[in-house]
C-alpha cells in the first residue's frame, strides 16, 4: 500500500499550529482490531490513511459497519490502535487511558453522534463546558467565557445553569459543540454528528459545524453515513469500505466522476427528487462482516466490474489531484 | 451474527454456524473450575468463621461436669483433631473432602455425606413444590397482571404481591399454623409423616414419593397433608417476587414491536400471548428463578424450624448454634453447589430458549 | 391426622412426643434426655427405680448387692434368665465389658463412673471398687448409661473395654443402628432427626410391655401441645411444663416431680468483678428476687427455691423455708456495703429449656433486682459460647438451669461445694469459702446414713444461703403428660424421664 | 431472603457474567437509538407524580406515621415498654389494647418502641451496606481487570450461602447483639449494591460525556467524582430503598432465632418468637408481626414507585 | 372506482385526551403506493396504528375509516382478526425488533397463514418458501429453519415482508421500513416494493420522512404536520412545486445538491407538542408566510390544481415555494 498524504485545504485558513508543514491531523496506515469471544478478531479499520489540514473539511462516508466511528475513535485516542500511527499537529495521539490527557492535544476534540448521551445529564452545562477551560481561570473570566461559548454556538447565557434535559436533540448537539469548543481544539472530528436529528435540526447542527469551522479555521472530519449531506459540506470525501478507504477525493469531482465502483453505487443509491419517480439503483448484496472480510479486493463478491485482477488487493494509489483510489480498474491506467 | 455474501446478486445467507462443541466444553470447563474455586472459597470462609467463635466443638458436645474433667475434654479433642494447628486442622478437612469424606458431624454422630442425603430429600420435598407452585402461578398471574396493565386487577396484584414480599416468613408460618391448625384442626400439626406411619423404604428420601411407590397410599396421603402448610408459606414467600419479576418483564415486551406486529398478523390474543409474549417473557423468568430458587432453600430454615420439619434448614440452624464445623462445612458446600449448578443449568436453559444467545 | 388412632392398628403403638437431639444411643457414649429414655428402655442395668420414687434403688439385673462399709466394694448378684435381644445369656463378662467400657471412653458420662472398676467373681457375680468412698455407687449403677451391652457382639463391631477404649472403640456406629442390650425393647429405626422407633424384644426375660411398638418424634414444644390438645391414641409429650401445661384437655394425665432448679452464680473472684465477689452484693441480689413471680413464669408444678435440692429428692429444704422477696433488706445490704447503683452483665444461654426462654426470666430478674436499685446488663449467647465462657471462670453473673448427675441430692455437693466443678467456675475456691459451709459440705459426703445424710444436706443449704455466690430462685418439675387411657406414665426424676417399659393401658 | 432475593436482575445470574446477546451487529443502530429516547421522553411508566398515586400515598402516610410514634414513642405508648406487671398474658382489652406478654409488659407500648429499634436499624444496614459495597462497586466498575475479577467472585462467594444462614453463622460466632446483627447484616448485604453500582459503572464507563470529559483533559479521578459516580449511583439508590424492607425483615429474622438486639428490648422479631411458645396467646405475636408487615409494606411500595420514576429500566422487578 | 382505503376525517385521541390526530382525510386506491411525509412527532406511525387498531389502549377515533367496502371502526375482535393480516397488513421501521427473536422464521411466516389461509402445515410451508423466493431472499428452505438474529437488517426487512405478504393483504402499510437501513440496502427494499406493486398488484401505504424516498417510489403523497394533512398530490408536482410553506421548508431543510454554506435552510422554531398545538394553524409558529388570520382556525385543505389539496389558504398566492 501506498497511501500518499494529501494536505492543502481548499479554503485558505491560519497556518496549522504544529509543524506547518505536514497536515494537521496525519492518520497513518491505521488498523482497529477488536476482539470478542463471539466473533473472534474483526478488523474494523484495516489499515487506513487519511489526513486532514487546517481549515478543511474532509468527509467519510460508508456502510454502517465499514468501520468509521473505529476510525474516529482511535484517531481521537479513545482506543488503542492496533496498528499505524494518528499524528495530531505532528505530535503522535497518546490513547487516553489512566493519565490526564496531554494539554498539546487538548486541541484534538470530538462531537459524537448520540447528542443524548454525550453530556452528562447530572451536571449543568456550564460545569461541562468548564471542564475544558484552563485550571486557573478566576470565577469571572471563567463565566465569560462559557458564555461566550454558548454564544458562539447560538444558545442564551442562561443556559449554563441548565440541566441537559431541559433540550431538545439539536440544541444538545449545540451544546455538545460548545463543549468541544471550550477545549480551543484546532481539529474536531465530528462522528455522526446529525444523524439522530430530525432534518430541520440537522441543518441548523451543520450549518453551525460548517460555519465554525470556517470561522476558527479549525479541520473538521465529518463522518457521515448521509451521502447528499456530506457533498453538501466537506472539500474533500473519503469512501470507505469494510475497513479501508477505497477513494478520496475533491467532493464534486468525487460526485461527479467516481473512480470506484463502489463510491459510484452509493451515489446511484441516494434517491433523488425528481417530477418522474425514479428507483434508486441497487448495489446487490450487503457489507461483509469484517471477521470474514473476502480476500482480494473486498468488493469483489458485490462489484459489478470484478476481474480476475480482483483476486488481489489493489493499492490505494494517487490519481490527479488530491484524490486516490484503491481499484484495479483505475490504476490500469485509465482514471474516471 | 452477521452474514456472509459471496454470491453477488443472491444476497445473503445464515453464515454456517462454527463447530458449537468447543464453545461448549471451553464454557463449562470456565464454569468448572469457577465452582472449585467458589467451593475453595466456601470452606475457608466457613473455617474462619467457625475459628473465630470463643469456645469450641468440645463445649458444644460434651456434658458440662464432663466438661470438668480435662481427660474427657482432652480425649474429645484428639479424637476430633481440635488439638491440631488449624491449618493442619483445615488441610487434613481439604484432603478428606477430596476423597469425597465431608467428615463426620459432631452433633449426630454420622457422616455429614449421611446426614446430607437425609436432609436433603426432606428440604427438596418442600422447596420443589414451592418452586413449580410458584413458577406456574407467579408465570400465570404475573403475565395476567402485564397485560391488564393499569386496570384493577393489575392493581390487586401488585399489592398482592407486595404484601407478599413484606410478610416475615416466619411469623406467616405461626399464623398459617395458628388458624389451620389450632383453630381449624384441617391440618396436621408439624413433621413430615403422622406417628401411625412408619417412613416408608427410603428410594428418594421424599417421603410423598417413597411411600407411593411403596403402595402405601394412606402414608404418602398423610405425607402429602403435612406438607402442605410448608409448602403454602414457602410459596406464599416466592410466588411474589415472582410475579412481580414476571410482570415486568412481560410489561417490556409487551411493548415491544414483534408483539405488535403478533397482533398486526391477525393472530388471536390466546396465541399472541400464549406463544410470542410467554416465549420472550421466559428468558428473565428463568433468570430470576435460579436466584428465586437460592432464596427459597435459604427461607426454609425459618420455616422448618416452626414447622418441625428435619430438614436442611433445620440441619444448618443446628449446626450453625452447635458449632458443628464438619456439618457446617458440608451444609455450605452442598447451598454453593446447589447454587453454581443451578445457575449453570439457568445459563444453558437461557441459551437452549433464545438462539441469540451463544455460551461464551 | 395428628394424633392418630394407633388403637385401630392393633393397639400396640405408643407415641412419645419430645424435642431431642439424640447424638447417639451407644450407652457409652448416651447424655441426652431422650437418648437416657429410649437407652433405658433398651438396656437393663444392675439396678434400677420404679416410677418417681428415688429413696432406694430396686433390682433388675442384680437381684441384690452389698455394700461395704468403707462404701468402696459392692457386690451384685445377677439374675440367670436374663437373655440379650439376640437370644445371647447375660452373664459377668458382659456386666465387666459395660462398665469398663464406659469408663475408658472417656466420653460425657464416663465422668460418673471414673472412679469404678469392675471385675467378676463368678458368671454371676460382679464386684464394683470405687477408688475413693462413695454410697451412691448403686444409684449411679441405675444410670442409663450403665445398661449392659451384649459383649460379645460389641466385641465384635469394634467395641473395646481396653484403657485406650477412648481411641480404639468403633462401636458406636453400630450401636447407634442396632441396640445390643437385654431390655424390654430393641431398636428399630432411628433418625437423628425426626423419630426413632422402638419394637418388642421378643426374647426379653421379664414381663412382656403392652406395646409393641414405641415411636419417639421429635416434636417441639408448641406442637405438642397442640397434638396432645388432640390425641386420641396412646401417647405422651415429655416437653410440656409450666405455662405450656394451661388449657390443655382436663381429661389428660400429668405426673410430675420437681427435680430441676434455676440459680444464678455470682463470680467470688475479685479479680474478675469486684462487685459480684461482694457477699453484700449477692445478699442483696437474693434479698430483691421475687421468687414467687420467678416461679409463677415457669407456671404449672413450678415453687419458689428455698435451697439447691429440688423437692424430688431426699434432702430438699420443705417449702415452708422458700426464700422470699425483701426489698428492703436488699437497699439496706447495699446501702451498708457502700455500693451505689452497681451494675454486672448478666449472662445466660439463649435457649427455650422445657418450654420456657430463658431470657424471659432473665428479664424478671433483671426487673427485680432494678427495685432495689441494681443495673444488670443481660448478655445471651448461644449454649456453646455460654458453656464455653462458664468454662473460662471469667463471667461475672450467670443464670442457667441445673438438674442433679444422677438421683442423688449429694452429688450437689460433688459439683457446688467450694472448689469443686461449678463452684471452681465461679471463682468460689475453698480459701474464699466460709470455714462452716467447707465443712458442712465435707459431713454430707462423709454421712453414709441416708437419714443423717438428709438432715446434713438440709443445714448445708441453710449455709449456702448466706455464705455461697449461689441464688437457686425456683424449682421446675419434668412432666410426662399423657392420653387418658394409659396407666403407668410417671415422671421419673431419674435421669430416664419416663420408663418406657412400664407404660400401658388401664 | 430472600432474597436472596435480593439479588438484582441487572446481573443476571451469579457466577459469571450473561452470556453475552450477540448484538455487535449494529445495522439498525442508528434510528434506534432516535426512537428509544423518544419513547423515553414520552415515558412509558405511570408518570404521575408520586403524591397522585393513592397506593404510594397511603403507603407514604403509613411510613411517616411509623417514624411518628418511632420519634414520640415516649408520649404515644400508655406505658413503659419494659414495665413488668404480676398480672401477665392479658388478652387485648380497652386498658391494654394489644394485650400483654408473659411479663405483664403491655405489647402496644412495646410495638411503639419497637420502631425505635427496627426503622433506624434498617436504616444503619441499608446505609452500611451501601457505603461498603458501593466503595467497592465503584472500584471494581471503574478499575476493571482483575480487581473486577476478585470482587466479583467475592460477591459470588456470599451468594452461594444462603443469606439467612450466613448472618446466622455471623451473629452467632459473634454473640447476639444489636451491632453483631447490624453487621451480619451488612456482611450479606453489601454485594447486591456492589454489582448494582459496578454495572452502573462499566455502564458509564462507554458512555460518550465521559469521552468527552477526559479528552478536555479531565483527570481520571476527577472525572470519577463528576461523571462516574453521580451516574453510577442512581440505580443502587434505588435498590437501598428497596432493601430497606429486607433489611427490617432479615433484623426480624435474625431476632426470632435469638440473634438480634438483646432483651429485654423491644424487638419486633423477638416479640413474635416470644409468642410463638404458646399459639394460643396469638396476641402476643400477631401485632408485632403487623408491625414488621406495614413498615415493610410501606418501605416496599414507596421503593417501587421511586424506581418506577427514576429510573424505568428497574421496572424489571427484582 | 372506489377507493381500497378511505380516511374521512380521522381523529386519534391518546388516552389522557391527548389529541394527535385531526381530521385526517386520504385514500388509497388499489395497485397504488401512497406515501405519507413528515417531521417525527407529525403523526405518521399513529395514523398506521389506527388502521390496524393497534394504538395504546383506552385511544378514541373518531371519523371514518373504510377498507374494501368495510367499516374498520365498527369492526370487532374477531373483525379485526380477519382484517389484520389478511386485509390489511404492515412493515414496521425496525425489522429487529419486529421479528420476535426467539422463534424460527419458518414459525413467524407461516402462523398467521395457517390461520387466515386455513393451509395445512405442508401447505403453509410450500407458500412460505413460494414468499421468500418473491421477497429475493436465497435458500429459503434454510431461512425457515433459521432465527431472525442470523440475518442482516436488510435481510430481516425482506422477511417482514414477506410475513407480512403471506395472507395476501389488500393493503400493506410500511412505517419508515428503510430508515434503518443503509442507502445501498434500501434502494433494494423500495425496488422490491415497487416490483411487487407491479407484480400482484399490492397497494401500498408507505410512511418516511425521507423526500427522495417518496420521490423514487410513491405516486401521490399526504403531508403531514401536528397531525394534520398540510398538503396532498401526485408526488412528482407536489414536491417540484410544493404549495403549503411547511413542504416547502421540508424541502428546503434537506440536502440537495451542490456544495455551499447556508444551502440547508433549517426549519425554525420547533415541532409541535400534541395537546399544545397553537389555534388556528399548526404551523403558523414557524411559517415565514403566516399572517394574522392563520392563528384563527385550522385551514381546511383545499383543492391548489390537478389531484392536489392544500391546507394553507395564502399558498396558491406564493409562487415558488421551494
Ligand atoms: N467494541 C466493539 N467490540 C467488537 N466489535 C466492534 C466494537 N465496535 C465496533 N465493532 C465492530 O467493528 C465494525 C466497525 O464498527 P464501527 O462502529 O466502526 O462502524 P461504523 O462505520 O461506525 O458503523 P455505523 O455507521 O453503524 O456507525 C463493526 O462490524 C462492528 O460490529
Ligand atoms: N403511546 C403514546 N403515548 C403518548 N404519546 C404518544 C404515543 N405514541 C405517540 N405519541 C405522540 O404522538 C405524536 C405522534 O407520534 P407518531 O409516532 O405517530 O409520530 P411519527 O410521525 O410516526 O414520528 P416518527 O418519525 O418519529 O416515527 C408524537 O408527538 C408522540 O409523542
Ligand atoms: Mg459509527
Ligand atoms: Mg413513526
Amino acid at each position: 500500500m501506498s497511501p500518499e498524504p494529501v494536505a492543502g485545504a481548499t479554503v485558505p485558513g491560519p497556518d496549522p499550529i504544529g509543524s506547518p508543514s505536514g497536515p494537521l491531523l496525519d492518520i497513518d496506515d491505521l488498523a482497529v482490531e477488536y476482539r470478542s469471544r463471539a466473533r473472534g478478531a474483526v478488523r474494523a479499520v484495516a489499515g487506513v490513511s487519511l489526513s486532514v489540514g487546517a481549515g478543511e473539511i474532509v468527509g467519510l462516508v460508508g456502510e454502517s459497519g465499514c468501520g468509521k466511528s473505529s476510525l474516529a475513535r482511535a484517531a481521537v485516542g479513545l482506543t488503542a490502535p492496533h496498528a499505524g500511527t494518528v499524528r495530531f499537529a505532528g505530535r503522535p495521539v497518546t490513547p487516553v487511558q489512566w493519565a490526564k490527557r496531554p494539554a498539546a492535544e487538548v486541541g484534538l476534540q470530538m462531537v459524537f453522534q448520540n447528542p443524548y448521551a454525550s453530556l452528562n445529564p447530572r451536571r449543568r452545562i456550564g460545569d461541562q463546558i468548564a471542564d475544558g477551560l484552563p485550571a486557573g481561570l478566576s470565577g469571572e473570566r471563567r463565566r465569560q467565557r462559557i458564555s461566550e461559548l454558548l454564544d458562539r454556538v447560538g444558545m442564551g447565557a442562561d443556559t449554563a445553569a441548565k440541566y441537559p434535559h431541559q433540550f431538545s436533540g439539536g440544541q444538545r448537539q449545540r451544546l455538545a459543540i460548545a463543549r468541544a469548543l471550550a477545549g480551543e481544539p484546532s481539529m474536531i472530528i465530528a462522528d455522526e454528528p446529525v444523524t439522530a436529528l430530525d432534518a430541520s435540526s440537522q441543518a441548523q447542527v451543520v450549518n453551525l459545524l460548517v460555519r465554525l469551522v470556517r470561522e476558527l479555521g479549525m479541520g473538521m472530519l465529518f463522518i457521515s453515513h448521509d451521502l447528499a449531506l456530506v457533498r453538501q459540506i466537506a472539500d474533500r470525501t473519503a469512501v470507505m469500505y469494510l475497513g479501508k478507504v477505497v477513494e478520496v477525493a475533491p467532493t464534486e469531482r468525487l460526485w461527479s466522476a467516481p473512480n470506484h465502483p463502489y463510491t459510484r453505487a452509493l451515489i446511484d443509491a441516494v434517491p433523488t427528487i425528481s417530477a418522474r419517480p425514479e428507483l434508486p439503483a441497487v448495489l446487490a448484496g450487503e457489507v461483509p462482516d469484517p471477521a470474514n472480510a473476502p480476500s482480494g479486493c473486498r468488493f469483489r463478491p458485490r462489484c459489478p466490474a470484478a476481474f480476475e485482477s480482483c483476486g488481489h488487493e489493489p493499492p490505494l494509489v494517487p490519481i490527479g489531484d488530491r484524490a486516490s483510489v484503491a481499484c484495479w480498474l483505475s490504476t490500469n491506467g485509465e482514471t474516471g | 451474527m452477521t452474514a456472509t455474501t459471496i454470491e453477488p446478486a443472491a444476497g445473503e445467507q445464515p453464515a454456517a454456524r462454527r463447530p458449537r462443541v468447543p464453545t461448549l466444553v471451553r464454557f463449562l470447563a470456565k464454569r468448572i473450575a469457577i465452582t472449585i474455586g467458589l467451593l475453595w472459597g466456601v470452606t475457608v470462609v466457613t473455617f474462619a468463621l467457625v475459628h473465630v467463635v470463643p469456645g469450641d466443638a468440645a463445649t458444644a458436645n460434651l456434658s458440662e461436669q464432663a466438661l470438668n474433667d480435662p481427660a474427657v475434654v482432652a480425649a474429645y479433642r484428639a479424637k476430633w483433631g481440635l488439638d491440631q494447628p488449624i491449618w493442619l486442622q483445615y488441610l487434613h478437612y481439604l484432603q478428606n473432602l477430596l476423597h469425597g469424606d465431608l467428615g463426620t458431624s459432631q452433633q449426630t454422630g454420622r457422616p455429614v455425606l449421611t446426614d446430607l442425603v437425609q436432609y436433603v430429600p426432606a428440604t427438596l420435598e418442600l422447596a420443589v413444590p414451592s418452586m413449580i407452585l410458584a413458577l406456574v402461578i407467579g408465570t400465570a398471574v404475573g403475565m395476567l397482571a402485564a397485560v391488564r396493565h393499569g386496570r384493577a386487577s393489575d392493581q390487586v396484584v401488585r399489592v398482592g404481591s407486595l404484601l407478599g414480599l413484606s410478610t416475615p416468613p416466619f411469623w406467616l408460618s405461626l399464623v398459617v399454623l395458628y388458624l389451620f391448625f389450632y383453630l381449624l384442626g384441617v391440618s396436621p400439626s408439624g413433621g413430615r409423616l403422622s406417628p401411625q406411619f412408619a417412613p416408608p423404604p427410603s428410594v428418594t428420601g421424599m417421603y410423598t414419593v417413597d411411600a407411593a411407590l411403596a403402595g402405601q397410599w394412606a402414608a404418602a396421603w398423610d405425607a402429602v397433608q403435612h406438607l402442605v402448610l410448608p409448602v403454602l408459606v414457602l410459596t406464599c414467600l416466592t410466588v411474589a417476587t415472582l410475579i412481580r419479576f414476571v410482570r415486568s418483564a412481560m410489561l417490556e415486551v409487551l411493548q415491544q414491536d414483534y408483539i405488535r406486529a403478533a397482533y398486526a398478523k391477525g393472530l388471536p390474543t390466546r396465541t399472541v400471548l400464549g406463544r410470542h409474549l410467554l416465549r420472550a417473557g421466559l428468558v428473565p423468568v428463568i433468570t430470576v428463578s435460579g436466584l428465586a430458587f437460592a432464596s427459597l432453600l435459604s427461607g426454609t430454615v425459618l420455616v422448618e424450624n416452626i414447622f418441625g420439619w428435619p430438614g436442611l434448614g433445620q440441619y444448618a440452624f443446628r449446626s450453625a448454634t452447635g458449632l458443628d464445623l464438619p456439618s457446617i462445612l458440608g451444609v455450605s458446600l452442598f447451598v454453593a453447589l446447589v447454587y453454581t449448578v443451578v445457575n449453570l443449568l439457568v445459563d444453558l436453559l437461557y441459551g437452549l430458549i433464545d438462539p441469540r444467545i451463544r455460551l461464551s | 391426622s395428628a394424633g392418630g388412632d394407633a388403637g385401630s392398628a392393633g393397639g400396640s403403638t405408643l407415641t412419645i412426643d419430645t424435642s431431642f437431639v439424640v447424638k447417639s444411643l451407644d450407652p457409652g457414649h448416651v447424655y441426652e434426655a431422650t437418648g437416657n429414655t429410649a437407652v433405658h428402655a433398651m438396656y437393663d442395668t444392675l439396678l434400677t427405680f420404679h416410677g418417681s420414687d428415688m429413696t432406694k434403688p430396686q433390682p433388675d439385673l442384680a437381684t441384690s448387692y452389698q455394700a461395704s462399709a468403707d462404701a468402696k466394694t459392692f457386690t451384685f448378684h445377677l439374675r440367670k434368665d436374663a437373655t440379650f435381644g439376640n437370644g445371647d445369656k447375660l452373664t459377668a463378662d458382659d456386666v465387666v465389658f459395660s462398665l469398663n467400657r464406659l469408663r475408658n471412653l472417656k466420653a460425657s458420662p464416663s465422668v460418673t463412673v471414673a472412679n469404678l472398676t469392675a471385675t467378676k467373681t463368678d458368671a454371676y457375680t460382679v464386684v464394683v471398687h470405687a477408688a475413693k468412698a462413695d454410697p451412691n455407687v448403686p444409684v449411679i449403677l441405675t444410670q442409663p448409661y450403665t445398661g449392659i451391652v451384649n459383649a460379645k457382639l460389641v466385641k465384635e463391631k469394634g467395641g473395646t473395654d481396653g484403657a485406650d477404649a477412648a481411641k480404639t472403640d468403633s462401636a458406636q456406629k453400630y450401636l447407634d443402628g442396632t441396640s445390643a442390650g437385654s431390655g424390654p425393647y430393641l431398636l428399630d429405626s432411628f433418625d437423628a432427626s425426626s423419630q426413632l422407633v422402638l419394637k418388642a424384644n421378643p426374647k426379653y426375660w421379664g414381663a412382656k410391655p403392652k406395646f409393641s411398638r414405641v415411636v419417639l418424634r421429635n416434636m417441639d414444644v408448641q406442637n405438642q401441645k397442640l397434638t396432645m390438645s388432640r390425641t386420641k391414641g396412646a401417647e405422651l409429650a415429655l416437653d410440656l411444663s409450666g405455662t405450656m401445661l394451661e388449657g390443655l384437655p382436663k381429661t389428660l394425665q400429668q405426673s410430675s416431680a420437681d427435680d430441676t432448679f434455676y440459680f444464678l452464680t455470682l463470680n467470688a473472684d475479685p479479680k474478675i468483678s469486684k462487685t459480684t465477689s461482694n457477699p453484700a452484693f449477692v445478699q442483696a441480689v437474693r434479698a430483691a428476687i421475687d421468687y414467687t413471680g420467678v416461679a409463677k413464669l415457669f407456671g404449672g408444678n413450678a415453687s419458689p427455691a428455698a435451697g439447691v435440692v429440688p423437692p424430688a429428692f431426699p434432702g430438699a429444704l420443705p417449702a415452708s423455708e422458700a426464700q422470699h422477696q425483701d426489698l428492703a433488706k436488699a437497699k439496706q445490704l447495699l446501702a451498708d456495703a457502700g455500693l451505689h447503683d452497681p451494675s454486672v452483665k448478666l449472662m445466660y444461654p439463649s435457649i427455650t429449656y422445657r418450654g420456657v426462654d430463658l431470657g424471659t426470666i432473665a428479664t424478671k430478674v433483671q426487673g427485680d433486682v432494678k427495685k432495689a436499685g441494681i443495673k444488670l446488663v443481660l448478655d445471651p449467647q448461644p449454649l456453646t459460647s455460654f458453656l464455653n465462657a462458664q468454662q473460662s471462670g471469667k463471667v461475672a453473673m450467670r443464670f442457667s438451669p441445673q438438674s442433679l448427675n444422677y438421683p442423688v441430692a449429694a452429688s450437689l455437693v460433688n459439683n457446688l461445694a467450694p472448689g469443686q466443678g461449678t463452684a471452681a467456675t465461679t471463682g468460689w475456691t475453698v480459701a474464699r469459702a466460709d470455714k462452716a459451709v467447707v465443712a458442712a459440705g465435707k459431713k454430707v459426703q462423709q454421712t453414709l446414713d441416708p437419714a443423717a445424710q438428709q438432715r446434713a444436706l438440709q443445714d448445708w443449704q441453710r449455709l449456702l444461703n448466706q455464705h455461697s455466690p449461689y441464688i437457686p430462685m425456683a424449682y421446675n418439675s419434668g412432666v410426662v403428660v399423657a392420653s387418658p387411657a394409659l396407666s403407668g406414665a410417671v415422671y421419673a426424676p431419674a435421669g430416664w424421664q419416663v420408663d418406657i417399659a412400664a407404660v400401658g393401658t388401664k | 431472603m430472600t432474597e436472596q432475593s435480593e439479588r438484582t436482575v441487572t446481573e443476571p445470574t451469579g457466577t459469571e457474567a450473561p452470556p453475552a446477546v450477540d448484538l455487535t451487529d449494529r445495522r439498525v443502530r442508528r434510528p434506534l437509538a432516535r426512537r428509544s429516547w423518544l419513547r423515553r421522553l414520552r415515558g412509558n411508566g405511570p408518570s404521575r407524580p408520586l403524591w397522585r398515586q393513592p397506593l404510594t400515598v397511603v403507603s407514604l402516610a403509613i411510613l411517616v406515621g411509623w417514624l411518628l410514634v418511632a420519634a414520640l414513642a415516649p408520649l404515644i405508648a400508655p406505658y413503659d415498654p419494659l414495665a413488668q406487671h404480676p398480672a401477665t398474658y392479658l388478652p387485648p382489652s380497652g386498658a391494654h389494647p394489644f394485650g400483654t406478654d408473659e411479663l405483664g409488659r403491655d405489647i402496644l407500648s412495646r410495638v411503639v418502641y419497637g420502631a425505635r429499634l427496627s426503622i433506624p436499624l434498617a436504616l444503619i444496614i441499608v446505609a452500611l451496606a451501601l457505603a461498603v459495597g458501593g466503595v467497592l462497586g465503584l472500584i471494581a466498575g471503574y478499575l476493571g481487570r482483575f480487581v473486577d475479577e476478585a470482587l466479583m467472585r467475592l460477591t459470588d462467594l456470599v451468594f452461594a450461602f444462603p443469606q439467612i444462614i450466613l448472618a446466622m453463622a455471623v451473629s452467632a460466632a459473634f454473640g447476639p447483639s444489636t451491632r453483631n446483627a447490624v453487621l451480619a447484616l451488612v456482611i450479606v448485604s453489601w454485594p447486591v449494591y456492589a454489582r448494582v453500582i459496578r454495572s452502573a459503572v462499566l455502564t458509564v464507563r462507554g458512555e460518550d460525556y465521559l469521552h468527552a470529559a477526559r479528552l478536555l483533559g479531565v483527570g481520571p479521578v476527577r472525572a470519577l467524582r463528576r461523571d462516574v459516580l453521580p451516574n453510577s449511583v442512581g440505580p443502587a439508590v434505588v435498590l437501598a430503598t428497596l432493601e430497606l424492607g429486607n433489611a427490617v425483615l432479615m433484623l426480624a429474622a435474625l431476632s426470632f432465632l435469638g440473634l438480634g438486639p438483646r432483651p429485654p428490648a423491644a424487638e419486633w422479631g423477638a416479640m413474635i418468637a416470644l409468642g410463638s411458645h404458646d399459639l394460643s396467646k396469638w396476641w402476643v405475636s400477631v401485632f408485632p408481626g403487623l408491625a414488621i408487615l406495614t413498615v415493610v409494606l410501606a418501605f416496599n411500595i414507596l421503593g417501587d414507585a421511586l424506581r418506577d420514576r427514576i429510573d424505568p429500566r428497574y421496572a424489571k422487578g427484582r | 372506482m372506489s377507493a381500497l382505503l378511505s380516511l374521512d376525517r380521522l381523529g386519534v385521541t391518546l388516552p389522557g385526551d391527548v389529541p394527535v390526530i385531526h381530521d385526517a382525510t386520504l385514500h388509497v386506491d388499489a395497485g397504488e403506493i401512497v406515501g405519507i411525509a413528515g417531521e417525527s412527532g407529525s403523526g405518521k406511525s399513529l395514523t398506521a396504528a389506527a388502521l390496524l387498531n393497534l394504538l395504546p389502549a383506552g385511544s378514541r377515533v373518531s371519523g371514518s375509516a373504510r377498507f374494501a367496502g368495510e367499516d374498520l371502526l365498527g369492526l370487532d375482535k374477531a373483525g379485526w382478526q380477519r382484517v389484520r393480516g389478511a386485509g390489511i397488513s404492515m412493515v414496521f421501521q425496525d425489522p429487529t425488533a419486529a421479528l420476535h427473536p426467539m422463534l424460527p422464521i419458518g414459525r413467524q411466516l407461516t402462523e398467521h397463514m395457517r390461520r387466515h389461509l386455513g393451509l395445512s402445515k405442508s401447505d403453509a410451508r410450500a407458500r412460505a418458501v413460494e414468499l421468500l423466493d418473491q421477497v429475493r431472499i436465497p435458500d429459503p428452505e434454510r431461512t425457515l429453519r433459521s432465527y431472525p438474529h442470523q440475518f442482516s437488517g436488510g435481510m430481516r426487512q425482506r422477511v417482514a415482508i414477506a410475513i407480512a405478504l403471506a395472507c395476501r393483504p389488500k393493503l400493506l402499510i410500511a412505517d419508515e421500513p428503510t430508515t434503518a437501513l443503509d442507502v445501498t440496502v434500501q434502494a433494494g427494499i423500495l425496488a422490491l416494493l415497487s416490483q411487487l406493486r407491479d407484480e400482484i398488484g399490492l397497494s401500498v401505504l408507505f410512511i418516511t420522512h425521507d423526500l427522495g424516498v417518496l420521490s423514487a417510489l410513491t405516486s401521490r403523497t399526504y403531508v403531514f404536520y401536528a397531525g394534520r394533512v398540510m398538503e396532498t398530490g401526485p408526488t412528482g408536482a407536489l414536491l417540484s412545486a410544493p404549495h403549503h410553506p411547511y413542504t416547502a421548508a421540508l424541502l428546503g431543510a434537506r440536502p440537495h445538491g451542490a456544495a455551499g454554506v447556508g444551502a440547508l435552510r433549517p426549519i425554525p422554531g420547533s415541532p409541535v407538542v400534541p395537546g399544545q398545538a397553537p389555534p388556528g394553524c399548526p404551523f403558523q409558529p414557524r411559517c415565514t408566510f403566516a399572517t394574522a388570520d392563520c392563528a384563527t382556525a385550522p385551514p381546511e385543505p383545499a383543492p391548489v390544481g390537478a389531484g392536489r389539496l392544500s391546507a394553507c389558504p395564502v399558498a396558491p398566492e406564493l409562487e415558488v415555494l421551494a
